[in-house]
């Protein structure tokens, strides 16, 4: 029982951290890696409050295609938040490759 | 400045809005006069169907869910509208990148079995958890692997547009059939079985079989489009 | 049984489906398809509203679950005049973008699709009596309303359309709180089943969800602090799409938010707040629109300028205020869409959209012109065309609830809009024509939409009385609470019995 | 499905304190922040807070899934009786469906807002929203 609750709780924690790591992430692509974990834990305290359909349907779409679309946008743009971040990352922070 | 304007409202908001949710009380709320008994009692004795979500979102309010796939439609049609170009480059991947070798045999194995399982959850949307959309987009993540993993890997955009606009058909044409029918629109018309069957539900699980497709190829034909805009 | 009220959304959404795979059969199916429907419509609609007035509201069921379970749709005097008010609009602005300009083939399939699910959330949003069902419609029209505005690669559209993005969709989750909260409290949805048990909400509850429903629909009803996307999106979207949104979607959200204040909840003080802010919206839209020096952003503040008269309208109360403001809404429907139609091809060949570039036009483009100076008469409100009795309508109106801040303002913004319209009016007969602008006539098929709403904003002015009697009619019907509730929920009981 | 039953004096407001909070988290990030990418995350953000909420409303202590399996329903005849009983111990689906609908309709906009924002890169080069300023905003 308290092990649940616990568990309950570091989930939350997380997903609130997931958030604000979101926000204040100045690399766009870990900042939606942070929403893709929102939308796991989501998912999994969907059906700990027994509402396993909408826990189905946030895995697959919170999880796989808004993350997949967020990054196909972000490739197709930057990926920093600002333009000063990008030239101190330089080199070695480059899209995955290309 | 604007930050610390925008925080000092947010926490206003957000404290005012925690003080009014904290008396309700969290796991008790149950409502005596509401609509939720009555679905509950409706959905397995009047349409067999033992997934009451399903039967809630088919059936009861139904329309919401027409309405729904019209917005996965709208934005299709608006993304398309949005990206498109008039010299239009047919066929520039935007995300350029190869998978390695294992990757390509894993997704190619692995393929056959997501689309399967979407599938199966919406077939089985009436039955157990699942149902059109979750298995529509099981189905699209399954796509979504395959346009990851291979490079050229190209879906056919007509053979999109033309699952998505006969399901959407199918959809109307049930809820129009209804009214033919002299009853009211996406009324459940057919006679409903046994519960728990395969075949129960009357017209729940067309229904959720068409939005299954729909819904699949939306997401499909959205992701594509998003994938093939290279500036 | 003339037809039933779901066929105003099953079958554009029918079409909409359909319209990709005409596609495939000849083209031009594309554009003439969904005229054909809204005509269809149009027809449907007038023979129900006929209907209605004879017999009484119509509550449509749908999946056959009486209302409190299942969504129902009403068509009533005031949803069925606002209902064919719309689908009016949309033809003649079906007929005017049927070739408006040379776009190519793929996205006037888009267009299409998308002018005729603006039409069709807007209606949805107006017949629906179930809140989570208005949401979805809200959702349709602007996700519609987002593709539309961004539709002309060339200028900064995708700018106004992302602006007006980020706003409806943060409000939109604000409705969903309020949904949420009016949920956890009384287990329903319905509207009706809402109103006869609004009583048993908590306090704090119906205040919450009343500001939230203000904020989620404030963006499309155009009020004080939400309506920073107008001018832009206004300016940047297609001409017609400009013309939609002044005839079609700002009425679905003054609908919405009229239906939240005066069926749902009768919360102390929101009329009076109607009144505040819709004079807040009036007096800063206007003052905005004399600064403006491009044509469409004046358009746009005059429009935001007179929502706010309508919300004060609303906020008087009586049955005058209400006829008031619905005359008001079916005048300005009338008005500023023909504006919007012969101002958009006034500038159509210039890049800057400025005032300045009207110089002249009046010998260039006569019949355009005179429409757009016939719209600009008619909307200040000078006595033969219809604006003048709206506006009468309203000063009677708050004449006799004795508001005479009310009467002060509209007298005043009368002089302020005649300022700003008249001076258009002025440099586009009086002034010499610039060199660089070329004018660029009208297709036959916009002269006759823009003449057909000329021709009424005319024939309403002398003969008000074509239409008043449609409005009492349809302001009796929004007032009477207790009616609504047991037009509805009348089935319901029926089956428990 | 297995019975996770709260202990709801410890966790009672955990569900509404976190909501709440990730819904403060996703407007501040909608309307502060000046890169366009982040404006979107932050309306995906507010979407999952506005859902957790709502399923948070229809949870009912120790209530099964709105589902009557087989399992769950064990031979018994479906009589108005015990579907009743059933019924009382399930939590609330209507929630449930309206969140599912919310679900799909907040990723339609998410993608169209990410249509935007790859068109606005297209002609003006940047994300940062103060460079994008043609209209006023």
């Amino acid at each position: 029982m308290i092990i649940y609750l616990v568990f309950l709780f570091i989930l939350l924690a997380l997903m609130v951290g997931a958030a604000i790591f979101s926000i204040i992430q100045k690399d766009l692509l870990y900042a939606v890696i942070g929403t893709g974990v929102i939308s796991l834990i989501l998912s999994v305290l969907f059906f700990l409050l027994q509402a396993p359909d909408v826990a189905l349907t946030e895995a697959a779409i919170g999880v796989a295609l808004t993350t997949i679309i967020f990054i196909i946008t972000i490739r197709n743009t930057v990926r920093f938040e600002d333009e000063h971040d990008r030239k101190e990352a330089g080199e070695s922070k480059k899209f995955i490759n290309n | 400045m604007k930050k610390v304007l925008v925080l000092l409202l947010l926490v206003i908001f957000g404290v005012y809005l925690a003080d009014v949710m904290f008396s309700l009380e969290f796991g008790r709320q149950v409502f005596t006069d509401g609509v939720r008994d009555f679905y509950l009692e409706k959905s397995p004795l009047d349409l067999k169907v033992s997934n009451t979500i399903t039967a809630i979102v088919v059936n009861f309010r139904g329309f919401d869910t027409l309405g729904e796939v019209t917005v996965l439609f709208l934005a299709t049609t608006a993304m398309g509208g949005i990206l498109y170009k008039k010299r239009h480059a047919a066929g520039t991947r935007s995300v350029l990148f190869s998978s390695s070798k294992i990757v390509m045999a894993g997704s190619k194995i692995l393929f056959p079995a997501i689309i399967l399982l979407g599938v199966y959850v919406f077939i089985h949307g009436h039955l157990s958890p699942g149902g059109g959309f979750q298995g529509g987009t099981i189905i699209a993540t399954g796509f979504l692997l395959m346009l990851m993993a291979y490079y050229d890997y190209s879906v056919n955009h007509n053979v999109l547009t033309i699952i998505e606009s006969l399901a959407g058909i199918t959809f109307a044409g049930i809820g129009l059939m209804g009214l033919v029918k002299g009853g009211s629109f996406l009324e459940n018309t057919m006679p409903v079985g046994v519960m728990n069957n395969l075949f129960s539900g009357g017209l729940i699980p067309l229904i959720y079989i068409a939005v299954g497709f729909k819904v699949g190829a939306e997401l499909t034909g959205l992701i594509y489009t998003a994938l093939h805009e290279k500036d | 049984m003339v037809g039933s009220p779901v066929l105003f959304v099953a079958i554009p959404l029918l079409t909409a489906f359909l319209i990709p795979l005409f596609a495939y059969i000849w083209k031009e199916l594309v554009r003439i398809i969904p005229g054909i429907v809204i005509l269809y419509l149009l027809v449907l609609s007038v023979s129900l509203y006929g209907q209605v007035l004879r017999e009484g509201t119509i509550v449509e069921q749908i999946a056959g679950w009486a209302p409190p379970w299942g969504i129902n749709l009403v068509f009533s005097p005031f949803t069925g005049l606002l209902s064919t008010l719309m689908l009016f609009m949309a033809f003649i602005i079906w007929m005017y973008s049927y070739r408006f300009k040379n776009i190519d083939f793929e996205p006037s399939k888009k267009y299409f699709i998308l002018l005729l699910m603006l039409v069709t959330g807007s209606i949805g949003i107006v017949l629906t009596g179930d809140i989570f069902n208005q949401f979805v419609f809200i959702e349709i029209m602007s996700i519609s309303g987002y593709g539309l505005t961004a539709f002309y690669v060339g200028r900064d559209s995708a700018e106004a359309s992302f602006k007006y993005l980020i706003m409806g969709s943060i409000s939109s989750m604000f409705l969903l709180l309020a949904i949420i909260l009016i949920y956890s409290q009384l287990g329903t949805l319905n509207m009706a089943d809402i109103a006869s048990k609004a009583h048993l909400m908590k306090p704090e509850f119906k205040i919450l969800a009343l500001i939230f429903f203000i904020l989620g629909l404030g963006i499309e009803a155009e009020i004080f602090p939400l309506n920073g996307w107008a001018p832009d999106v206004y300016s940047q979207a297609p001409g017609p799409i400009g013309a939609a949104f002044s005839g079609i979607v700002v009425k679905a959200g003054i609908y919405a938010l009229i239906r939240v204040i005066y069926t749902l909840f009768d919360v102390e003080g929101s009329l009076q707040f109607l009144v505040i802010i819709g004079m807040i919206t009036l007096i800063i839209a206007e003052m905005a629109a004399i600064r403006q020096d491009k044509i469409k952003r004046m358009l746009a503040y005059s429009s935001i300028g007179q929502m706010g008269l309508v919300l004060v309208a609303f906020g008087i109360g009586t049955h005058e205020g209400v006829f008031a403001a619905l005359f008001l809404m079916v005048s300005h429907a009338l008005i500023k869409p023909l504006l919007f139609l012969s101002g958009s091809y006034l500038v159509f060949n210039s890049t800057e959209k400025s005032i300045k570039e009207l110089n002249g036009l009046g010998k260039f483009m006569p019949l355009t012109s005179f429409l757009f100076a016939l719209g600009a008469i008619a909307i200040v409100g000078l006595p033969p065309l219809s604006g003048f009795w709206a506006k009468w309508s309203v000063l009677t109106a708050a004449a006799n609830s004795g508001m005479l801040l009310v009467i002060g303002l509209v007298l005043a913004i009368s002089i302020v809009e005649i300022v700003y319209y008249f001076r258009v009016v002025n440099r586009i007969y009086f002034f010499k024509k610039e060199e660089s602008v070329v004018p660029k006539i009208p297709t036959i098929n916009a002269k006759f939409a823009m003449v057909i709403l000329a021709v009424i904003i005319v024939a309403i002015g002398f003969y008000p009385d074509l239409i008043t009697s449609y409005l009492h009619e349809a302001s009796e019907t929004l007032l009477d609470k207790g009616n609504y509730i047991q037009n509805i929920l009348s089935v319901a009981q029926q089956v428990t019995q | 499905m297995d019975q996770v039953k709260f202990d709801i004096s410890l966790i009672e407001y955990g569900f509404f304190i976190s909501a709440i909070l990730v819904i403060m988290i996703g407007l501040y990030g909608a309307m502060v922040k000046k890169s366009l990418i982040k404006i979107v995350i932050g309306l995906s953000i507010l979407e999952s807070g506005v859902n957790l909420l709502l399923i948070t409303i229809a949870y009912v202590q120790g209530g099964t899934a709105p589902i009557f399996s087989p399992g769950l329903l064990k031979d018994m005849p479906l009589t108005v009786e015990n579907i009743k009983a059933l019924g009382a111990g399930m939590v609330d689906p209507v929630p449930q469906a309206l969140v599912l609908t919310a679900i799909v309709i907040g990723f339609g906009v998410t993608a169209v807002a990410l249509a935007l924002v790859i068109r606005l890169y297209r002609h003006h080069h940047t994300l940062v929203i103060d460079e994008i300023k043609n209209l006023k905003w």
